[in-house]
Protein backbone atom coordinates (compact mmCIF):
# COMPACT_ATOMS: atom_id res chain seq x y z
CA UNK A 1 0.00 0.00 0.00
CA UNK A 2 1.38 3.43 -0.99
CA UNK A 3 -0.18 6.42 0.24
CA UNK A 4 -0.32 9.68 -1.83
CA UNK A 5 -0.89 13.07 0.33
CA UNK A 6 -2.53 15.85 -1.61
CA UNK A 7 -2.33 19.58 -1.17
CA UNK A 8 -3.84 22.83 -2.33
CA UNK A 9 -5.76 22.89 -5.45
CA UNK A 10 -5.23 19.23 -5.66
CA UNK A 11 -6.69 18.35 -2.95
CA UNK A 12 -9.56 20.75 -3.58
CA UNK A 13 -10.25 19.19 -7.03
CA UNK A 14 -10.10 15.37 -5.58
CA UNK A 15 -11.83 16.06 -1.91
CA UNK A 16 -9.59 13.88 -0.01
CA UNK A 17 -5.78 14.78 1.47
CA UNK A 18 -4.38 11.62 1.06
CA UNK A 19 -5.40 8.19 -1.11
CA UNK A 20 -4.30 4.71 -0.62
CA UNK A 21 -3.27 3.36 -3.86
CA UNK A 22 -2.79 -0.44 -3.65
CA UNK A 23 0.67 -1.72 -5.14
CA UNK A 24 3.72 -2.95 -4.11
CA UNK A 25 6.24 -1.24 -6.67
CA UNK A 26 6.24 1.04 -8.84
CA UNK A 27 7.76 4.17 -10.73
CA UNK A 28 6.59 8.16 -10.17
CA UNK A 29 5.14 8.18 -13.58
CA UNK A 30 3.59 4.98 -13.05
CA UNK A 31 1.95 6.51 -10.03
CA UNK A 32 1.10 9.46 -11.86
CA UNK A 33 -0.87 7.42 -14.62
CA UNK A 34 -2.38 5.05 -11.89
CA UNK A 35 -4.08 8.78 -10.27
CA UNK A 36 -4.69 10.00 -13.57
CA UNK A 37 -6.75 7.23 -14.94
CA UNK A 38 -9.01 6.73 -11.53
CA UNK A 39 -9.43 10.54 -10.11
CA UNK A 40 -10.05 13.66 -12.71
CA UNK A 41 -6.81 15.31 -11.60
CA UNK A 42 -5.22 16.09 -15.42
CA UNK A 43 -2.96 18.84 -13.34
CA UNK A 44 -0.76 15.78 -12.34
CA UNK A 45 1.43 15.61 -15.26
CA UNK A 46 2.61 19.46 -13.71
CA UNK A 47 3.08 18.52 -10.11
CA UNK A 48 6.72 17.12 -8.40
CA UNK A 49 6.60 14.17 -6.45
CA UNK A 50 8.51 13.42 -3.03
CA UNK A 51 8.72 9.97 -1.92
CA UNK A 52 9.13 9.99 1.99
CA UNK A 53 9.71 14.11 1.96
CA UNK A 54 12.54 13.61 -0.74
CA UNK A 55 12.07 15.28 -4.25
CA UNK A 56 11.59 12.46 -6.70
CA UNK A 57 12.89 11.85 -10.36
CA UNK A 58 9.94 10.22 -12.75
CA UNK A 59 12.04 7.02 -13.15
CA UNK A 60 11.98 6.92 -9.35
CA UNK A 61 10.95 3.55 -7.45
CA UNK A 62 7.83 3.83 -5.06
CA UNK A 63 7.43 0.62 -2.92
CA UNK A 64 4.77 -0.50 -0.72
CA UNK A 65 5.10 1.20 2.96
CA UNK A 66 5.92 4.85 0.98
CA UNK A 67 4.55 8.22 1.26
CA UNK A 68 3.99 10.02 -1.56
CA UNK A 69 3.23 13.42 -2.13
CA UNK A 70 1.74 15.36 -4.78
CA UNK A 71 3.85 18.86 -5.03
CA UNK A 72 2.00 21.28 -7.15
CA UNK A 73 4.21 25.00 -7.83
CA UNK A 74 5.05 26.19 -4.55
CA UNK A 75 4.19 29.22 -3.64
CA UNK A 76 5.51 30.10 -0.27
CA UNK A 77 6.97 33.13 0.99
CA UNK B 1 14.56 25.14 26.31
CA UNK B 2 15.94 24.15 22.85
CA UNK B 3 14.40 26.56 19.99
CA UNK B 4 14.09 24.95 16.28
CA UNK B 5 16.35 27.08 13.47
CA UNK B 6 13.39 25.78 11.11
CA UNK B 7 9.84 26.40 12.44
CA UNK B 8 6.17 26.09 10.74
CA UNK B 9 3.84 27.72 12.66
CA UNK B 10 0.10 28.48 13.20
CA UNK B 11 0.82 31.37 15.13
CA UNK B 12 1.51 35.26 14.34
CA UNK B 13 5.64 35.44 13.97
CA UNK B 14 7.51 37.42 16.51
CA UNK B 15 10.18 38.75 14.75
CA UNK B 16 12.30 39.33 18.25
CA UNK B 17 12.52 35.29 18.70
CA UNK B 18 13.71 34.74 15.25
CA UNK B 19 16.36 37.67 15.30
CA UNK B 20 17.38 35.70 19.17
CA UNK B 21 17.49 32.79 17.70
CA UNK B 22 20.60 34.47 15.44
CA UNK B 23 22.35 36.16 17.93
CA UNK B 24 25.74 35.81 19.02
CA UNK B 25 29.07 37.47 19.71
CA UNK B 26 30.61 36.69 16.67
CA UNK B 27 28.09 38.66 14.66
CA UNK B 28 28.32 42.02 13.76
CA UNK B 29 25.38 42.08 11.34
CA UNK B 30 21.92 40.84 11.32
CA UNK B 31 19.74 40.60 8.50
CA UNK B 32 16.08 39.73 8.92
CA UNK B 33 13.53 39.55 5.73
CA UNK B 34 9.61 39.75 6.43
CA UNK B 35 7.20 38.64 4.02
CA UNK B 36 3.90 40.44 4.34
CA UNK B 37 0.65 40.12 2.93
CA UNK B 38 -0.08 42.92 0.68
CA UNK B 39 -3.40 44.42 -0.30
CA UNK B 40 -3.35 44.85 -3.99
CA UNK B 41 -1.72 42.75 -6.43
CA UNK B 42 -1.89 43.74 -9.92
CA UNK B 43 -4.94 46.37 -9.30
CA UNK B 44 -6.70 43.21 -7.67
CA UNK B 45 -7.88 43.75 -3.65
CA UNK B 46 -6.82 40.82 -1.06
CA UNK B 47 -9.00 40.47 1.25
CA UNK B 48 -7.01 37.61 3.26
CA UNK B 49 -4.29 34.90 2.69
CA UNK B 50 -4.52 31.26 3.48
CA UNK B 51 -1.10 29.25 3.60
CA UNK B 52 -0.82 25.51 3.58
CA UNK B 53 2.04 23.55 4.10
CA UNK B 54 3.33 19.64 3.91
CA UNK B 55 4.72 20.13 7.48
CA UNK B 56 7.30 17.75 7.81
CA UNK B 57 9.37 18.41 4.55
CA UNK B 58 8.85 22.24 4.36
CA UNK B 59 10.85 21.84 8.19
CA UNK B 60 13.15 19.62 6.10
CA UNK B 61 13.45 21.92 2.81
CA UNK B 62 13.81 25.34 5.43
CA UNK B 63 16.57 23.02 7.10
CA UNK B 64 18.13 22.34 3.94
CA UNK B 65 17.93 26.14 2.50
CA UNK B 66 19.81 26.89 5.87
CA UNK B 67 22.58 24.28 5.15
CA UNK B 68 23.04 25.52 1.40
CA UNK B 69 23.64 28.66 3.00
CA UNK B 70 26.16 27.98 5.79
CA UNK B 71 28.15 26.48 2.82
CA UNK B 72 28.14 29.49 0.78
CA UNK B 73 29.29 32.48 3.59
CA UNK B 74 31.21 31.07 5.99
CA UNK B 75 30.23 32.03 9.68
CA UNK B 76 26.39 32.39 9.19
CA UNK B 77 23.62 31.40 11.21
CA UNK B 78 19.93 31.02 9.85
CA UNK B 79 16.44 31.01 11.19
CA UNK B 80 13.07 30.41 8.95
CA UNK B 81 10.24 30.72 10.15
CA UNK B 82 6.80 30.03 8.31
CA UNK B 83 3.38 30.92 9.00
CA UNK B 84 0.68 28.60 7.77
CA UNK B 85 -3.37 28.79 7.82
CA UNK B 86 -5.27 32.68 7.49
CA UNK B 87 -3.32 35.59 7.31
CA UNK B 88 -4.95 39.12 7.17
CA UNK B 89 -3.19 42.32 5.63
CA UNK B 90 0.32 43.18 7.18
CA UNK B 91 0.52 39.86 8.89
CA UNK B 92 3.82 38.32 8.79
CA UNK B 93 3.98 34.92 6.39
CA UNK B 94 7.48 34.35 6.33
CA UNK B 95 10.40 35.29 8.76
CA UNK B 96 13.88 35.15 7.60
CA UNK B 97 16.99 36.10 9.84
CA UNK B 98 20.70 35.87 9.35
CA UNK B 99 23.44 36.67 10.97
CA UNK B 100 26.87 36.97 10.11
CA UNK B 101 30.29 39.06 11.38
CA UNK B 102 29.81 41.44 8.10
CA UNK B 103 26.94 42.83 6.47
CA UNK B 104 27.49 41.91 2.49
CA UNK B 105 27.23 38.05 3.58
CA UNK B 106 23.88 38.70 5.92
CA UNK B 107 21.93 40.30 3.00
CA UNK B 108 22.86 38.33 0.39
CA UNK B 109 22.21 34.86 2.02
CA UNK B 110 18.70 36.15 3.23
CA UNK B 111 18.04 36.96 -0.20
CA UNK B 112 18.83 33.66 -1.23
CA UNK B 113 17.06 32.40 1.23
CA UNK B 114 13.84 34.08 0.43
CA UNK B 115 14.85 32.84 -3.38
CA UNK B 116 15.28 29.21 -2.25
CA UNK B 117 12.35 28.85 -0.18
CA UNK B 118 10.18 30.08 -3.50
CA UNK B 119 11.50 27.59 -5.47
CA UNK B 120 11.62 24.07 -3.10
CA UNK B 121 9.76 24.88 -0.15
CA UNK B 122 6.20 22.83 0.01
CA UNK B 123 4.04 25.74 0.71
CA UNK B 124 1.30 27.19 -0.82
CA UNK B 125 -0.94 30.32 -0.38
CA UNK B 126 -4.46 30.64 -2.02
CA UNK B 127 -5.53 34.07 -2.31
CA UNK B 128 -8.78 35.02 -1.45
CA UNK B 129 -9.83 38.22 -3.24
CA UNK B 130 -12.98 40.37 -3.44
CA UNK B 131 -14.19 38.48 -6.19
CA UNK B 132 -13.13 34.71 -5.42
CA UNK B 133 -10.19 32.53 -4.82
CA UNK B 134 -7.38 30.68 -5.72
CA UNK B 135 -4.14 28.81 -5.32
CA UNK B 136 -0.93 30.72 -6.20
CA UNK B 137 1.63 28.49 -7.86
CA UNK B 138 4.55 29.21 -10.39
CA UNK B 139 5.07 32.26 -9.36
CA UNK B 140 8.21 32.15 -10.71
CA UNK B 141 6.61 31.53 -14.18
CA UNK B 142 8.70 28.34 -14.71
CA UNK B 143 7.47 25.11 -15.94
CA UNK B 144 7.98 22.21 -13.30
CA UNK B 145 11.14 20.50 -13.08
CA UNK B 146 12.73 23.33 -15.54
CA UNK B 147 16.27 21.08 -15.36
CA UNK B 148 14.43 17.58 -15.66
CA UNK B 149 15.20 17.32 -12.01
CA UNK B 150 13.96 18.39 -8.87
CA UNK B 151 15.55 21.55 -7.82
CA UNK B 152 17.39 19.69 -5.41
CA UNK B 153 20.07 17.43 -5.18
CA UNK B 154 19.37 14.26 -2.73
CA UNK B 155 21.81 13.44 -0.31
CA UNK B 156 24.27 10.74 -1.22
CA UNK B 157 23.88 11.74 -5.15
CA UNK C 1 1.70 58.90 19.31
CA UNK C 2 3.51 60.36 16.67
CA UNK C 3 6.82 58.04 16.37
CA UNK C 4 9.57 60.11 14.55
CA UNK C 5 11.38 57.58 11.64
CA UNK C 6 14.63 58.48 12.54
CA UNK C 7 16.12 58.71 15.67
CA UNK C 8 19.16 58.51 18.05
CA UNK C 9 18.34 56.98 20.67
CA UNK C 10 20.44 56.58 24.28
CA UNK C 11 18.37 53.12 25.30
CA UNK C 12 18.38 49.51 23.70
CA UNK C 13 16.43 49.32 20.34
CA UNK C 14 13.45 47.49 20.35
CA UNK C 15 12.85 46.01 16.88
CA UNK C 16 9.44 45.24 16.72
CA UNK C 17 8.70 48.95 17.70
CA UNK C 18 10.81 50.13 14.11
CA UNK C 19 9.24 47.24 12.29
CA UNK C 20 5.80 48.56 13.02
CA UNK C 21 6.96 52.25 12.00
CA UNK C 22 7.22 50.43 7.89
CA UNK C 23 4.42 48.04 7.75
CA UNK C 24 2.03 49.08 5.51
CA UNK C 25 -1.28 47.81 3.34
CA UNK C 26 0.57 48.11 0.35
CA UNK C 27 4.29 46.53 1.79
CA UNK C 28 4.81 42.71 0.87
CA UNK C 29 8.04 42.92 2.15
CA UNK C 30 9.83 43.86 4.97
CA UNK C 31 13.80 43.68 5.21
CA UNK C 32 15.91 44.67 8.93
CA UNK C 33 19.60 45.51 9.12
CA UNK C 34 20.64 45.27 12.75
CA UNK C 35 24.42 46.28 13.14
CA UNK C 36 25.32 44.91 16.59
CA UNK C 37 28.19 44.63 18.04
CA UNK C 38 31.02 42.25 17.83
CA UNK C 39 33.59 40.91 20.19
CA UNK C 40 36.21 40.31 17.66
CA UNK C 41 38.05 42.54 14.99
CA UNK C 42 41.10 41.40 13.11
CA UNK C 43 41.71 39.12 16.06
CA UNK C 44 41.17 41.96 18.78
CA UNK C 45 38.81 41.31 21.19
CA UNK C 46 36.31 44.20 22.20
CA UNK C 47 35.47 45.08 25.78
CA UNK C 48 32.42 47.21 24.92
CA UNK C 49 31.66 50.31 22.35
CA UNK C 50 31.09 53.46 23.17
CA UNK C 51 28.71 56.05 19.98
CA UNK C 52 28.68 59.30 20.12
CA UNK C 53 26.82 61.30 17.89
CA UNK C 54 26.16 64.86 16.69
CA UNK C 55 22.96 64.21 17.45
CA UNK C 56 20.46 66.95 15.51
CA UNK C 57 22.36 66.82 12.53
CA UNK C 58 22.91 62.90 12.38
CA UNK C 59 19.07 63.23 12.79
CA UNK C 60 18.76 65.29 9.58
CA UNK C 61 21.27 63.38 8.10
CA UNK C 62 19.37 60.17 8.63
CA UNK C 63 16.36 61.98 7.42
CA UNK C 64 18.32 62.62 3.91
CA UNK C 65 19.06 59.11 3.67
CA UNK C 66 15.13 58.38 3.86
CA UNK C 67 15.01 61.08 1.29
CA UNK C 68 17.54 59.71 -0.98
CA UNK C 69 15.95 56.08 -0.72
CA UNK C 70 12.17 57.14 -1.51
CA UNK C 71 13.51 58.98 -5.17
CA UNK C 72 15.70 55.80 -5.82
CA UNK C 73 13.08 53.53 -4.77
CA UNK C 74 9.47 53.43 -5.32
CA UNK C 75 7.00 53.02 -2.78
CA UNK C 76 9.31 52.51 -0.17
CA UNK C 77 9.27 53.17 3.47
CA UNK C 78 12.38 53.51 5.92
CA UNK C 79 13.03 54.04 9.58
CA UNK C 80 16.32 54.23 10.94
CA UNK C 81 17.17 54.20 14.59
CA UNK C 82 20.84 54.21 16.20
CA UNK C 83 22.05 54.39 19.74
CA UNK C 84 24.75 56.19 21.39
CA UNK C 85 26.08 55.05 24.58
CA UNK C 86 27.90 52.39 25.84
CA UNK C 87 27.29 49.03 24.29
CA UNK C 88 27.86 45.92 25.13
CA UNK C 89 28.90 43.12 22.80
CA UNK C 90 25.32 41.63 20.95
CA UNK C 91 23.62 45.26 21.74
CA UNK C 92 22.31 46.77 18.20
CA UNK C 93 23.92 50.13 17.30
CA UNK C 94 21.62 50.75 14.46
CA UNK C 95 18.35 49.45 13.34
CA UNK C 96 17.27 50.21 9.92
CA UNK C 97 13.68 48.73 8.92
CA UNK C 98 12.89 49.52 4.74
CA UNK C 99 9.01 48.53 3.35
CA UNK C 100 7.94 47.78 -0.25
CA UNK C 101 5.51 46.49 -1.98
CA UNK C 102 7.70 43.93 -3.56
CA UNK C 103 11.43 42.04 -2.02
CA UNK C 104 13.89 43.46 -4.22
CA UNK C 105 13.74 47.57 -3.81
CA UNK C 106 13.47 46.44 0.00
CA UNK C 107 16.78 44.68 -0.17
CA UNK C 108 18.76 46.47 -2.06
CA UNK C 109 17.30 49.97 -0.39
CA UNK C 110 18.39 48.65 2.74
CA UNK C 111 22.18 48.08 2.08
CA UNK C 112 21.83 51.49 0.48
CA UNK C 113 20.77 52.74 3.79
CA UNK C 114 24.00 50.85 5.68
CA UNK C 115 26.09 52.12 3.43
CA UNK C 116 24.93 55.83 3.58
CA UNK C 117 25.38 56.18 7.30
CA UNK C 118 28.33 54.69 7.05
CA UNK C 119 29.50 57.89 5.04
CA UNK C 120 27.53 60.70 5.83
CA UNK C 121 25.96 60.45 9.46
CA UNK C 122 27.93 62.07 11.86
CA UNK C 123 28.23 59.45 14.58
CA UNK C 124 31.78 58.27 16.03
CA UNK C 125 32.47 54.93 17.31
CA UNK C 126 35.30 54.34 20.39
CA UNK C 127 36.59 50.78 20.65
CA UNK C 128 36.83 49.49 23.83
CA UNK C 129 39.70 46.36 23.54
CA UNK C 130 41.22 44.14 26.44
CA UNK C 131 44.15 46.61 25.80
CA UNK C 132 43.30 49.95 25.13
CA UNK C 133 40.84 52.12 22.91
CA UNK C 134 40.75 54.13 20.00
CA UNK C 135 37.91 56.26 18.10
CA UNK C 136 37.30 54.62 14.59
CA UNK C 137 37.07 56.45 11.65
CA UNK C 138 37.59 56.67 8.13
CA UNK C 139 36.11 52.88 7.88
CA UNK C 140 35.75 52.98 4.20
CA UNK C 141 39.83 53.52 4.15
CA UNK C 142 39.27 56.59 1.92
CA UNK C 143 40.41 60.30 2.17
CA UNK C 144 38.06 63.11 3.46
CA UNK C 145 36.41 65.26 0.68
CA UNK C 146 37.80 62.24 -2.01
CA UNK C 147 35.64 64.58 -4.38
CA UNK C 148 36.66 67.59 -3.20
CA UNK C 149 33.14 67.97 -2.27
CA UNK C 150 31.21 67.15 0.85
CA UNK C 151 29.45 64.08 0.92
CA UNK C 152 25.74 65.52 0.76
CA UNK C 153 24.27 67.93 -1.93
CA UNK C 154 22.61 70.63 0.03
CA UNK C 155 19.71 71.79 -0.61
CA UNK C 156 19.33 74.38 -3.08
CA UNK C 157 22.36 73.72 -5.10
CA UNK D 1 31.09 84.89 17.92
CA UNK D 2 31.03 81.99 15.94
CA UNK D 3 30.55 78.32 18.48
CA UNK D 4 32.60 75.38 17.05
CA UNK D 5 31.42 71.56 18.02
CA UNK D 6 33.91 68.72 18.68
CA UNK D 7 33.62 65.48 18.86
CA UNK D 8 34.68 61.74 19.53
CA UNK D 9 38.96 62.20 19.27
CA UNK D 10 38.97 66.09 18.62
CA UNK D 11 36.83 66.22 21.80
CA UNK D 12 39.26 64.55 23.58
CA UNK D 13 42.67 65.88 22.14
CA UNK D 14 41.24 70.13 22.71
CA UNK D 15 39.34 68.77 26.34
CA UNK D 16 36.13 70.47 25.38
CA UNK D 17 33.18 69.95 23.36
CA UNK D 18 32.92 73.55 22.06
CA UNK D 19 34.78 76.33 21.48
CA UNK D 20 33.88 79.74 21.27
CA UNK D 21 35.54 82.14 18.49
CA UNK D 22 35.61 85.69 18.30
CA UNK D 23 35.12 86.35 14.55
CA UNK D 24 32.26 87.80 12.64
CA UNK D 25 33.10 86.14 9.32
CA UNK D 26 35.58 84.09 7.89
CA UNK D 27 35.89 81.24 5.81
CA UNK D 28 36.31 77.56 6.95
CA UNK D 29 39.37 77.52 5.62
CA UNK D 30 40.16 80.23 7.55
CA UNK D 31 38.92 79.33 11.04
CA UNK D 32 40.71 75.64 10.45
CA UNK D 33 43.65 77.88 10.34
CA UNK D 34 42.61 80.44 13.52
CA UNK D 35 42.15 76.55 15.16
CA UNK D 36 45.42 75.47 14.01
CA UNK D 37 47.21 78.17 15.63
CA UNK D 38 45.33 78.68 19.08
CA UNK D 39 44.56 74.88 19.31
CA UNK D 40 47.05 71.52 19.25
CA UNK D 41 44.84 69.91 16.52
CA UNK D 42 47.10 69.35 13.67
CA UNK D 43 44.13 66.44 12.91
CA UNK D 44 41.53 69.69 11.96
CA UNK D 45 43.19 69.69 7.97
CA UNK D 46 41.45 66.19 7.72
CA UNK D 47 37.76 66.33 9.31
CA UNK D 48 34.92 67.45 7.55
CA UNK D 49 32.77 71.11 8.62
CA UNK D 50 29.49 71.63 8.55
CA UNK D 51 27.31 74.32 9.17
CA UNK D 52 24.62 74.91 11.10
CA UNK D 53 24.13 71.67 10.64
CA UNK D 54 24.78 71.50 6.95
CA UNK D 55 28.00 70.08 5.22
CA UNK D 56 30.38 72.81 4.18
CA UNK D 57 33.36 73.65 1.65
CA UNK D 58 36.57 74.95 2.57
CA UNK D 59 35.68 77.88 0.72
CA UNK D 60 32.26 78.52 2.47
CA UNK D 61 31.68 81.80 4.74
CA UNK D 62 30.62 81.46 8.16
CA UNK D 63 29.32 84.53 10.26
CA UNK D 64 29.04 85.60 13.42
CA UNK D 65 26.11 82.86 15.48
CA UNK D 66 26.84 80.38 12.69
CA UNK D 67 27.50 76.73 14.74
CA UNK D 68 30.40 74.85 13.67
CA UNK D 69 31.23 71.56 13.82
CA UNK D 70 34.13 69.72 13.05
CA UNK D 71 33.11 66.26 12.11
CA UNK D 72 36.06 63.75 11.78
CA UNK D 73 35.45 60.55 9.66
CA UNK D 74 32.56 58.78 10.77
CA UNK D 75 32.09 55.35 12.02
CA UNK D 76 28.09 54.97 13.02
CA UNK D 77 26.58 51.40 11.69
Amino acid sequence: MITVLLFAQLQEVVGKERIQVDASELTVTELKEKLKSKYNIPQVDQVMTAINEEYALPDDLITSGDIVALIPPVSGG
Amino acid sequence: MFKSMFEIVDEPIQVEEIIKKVTRREAGAITTFLGTVREWTNGRKTIYLEYQAYKPMAIKMLAQIGKEIKEQWENTEVAITHRVGRLDISEIAVAIAISSPHRKAAYEANEYAIERIKQIVPIWKKEHWEDGETWIGDQLEKVNYPSGEPPIIKEGN
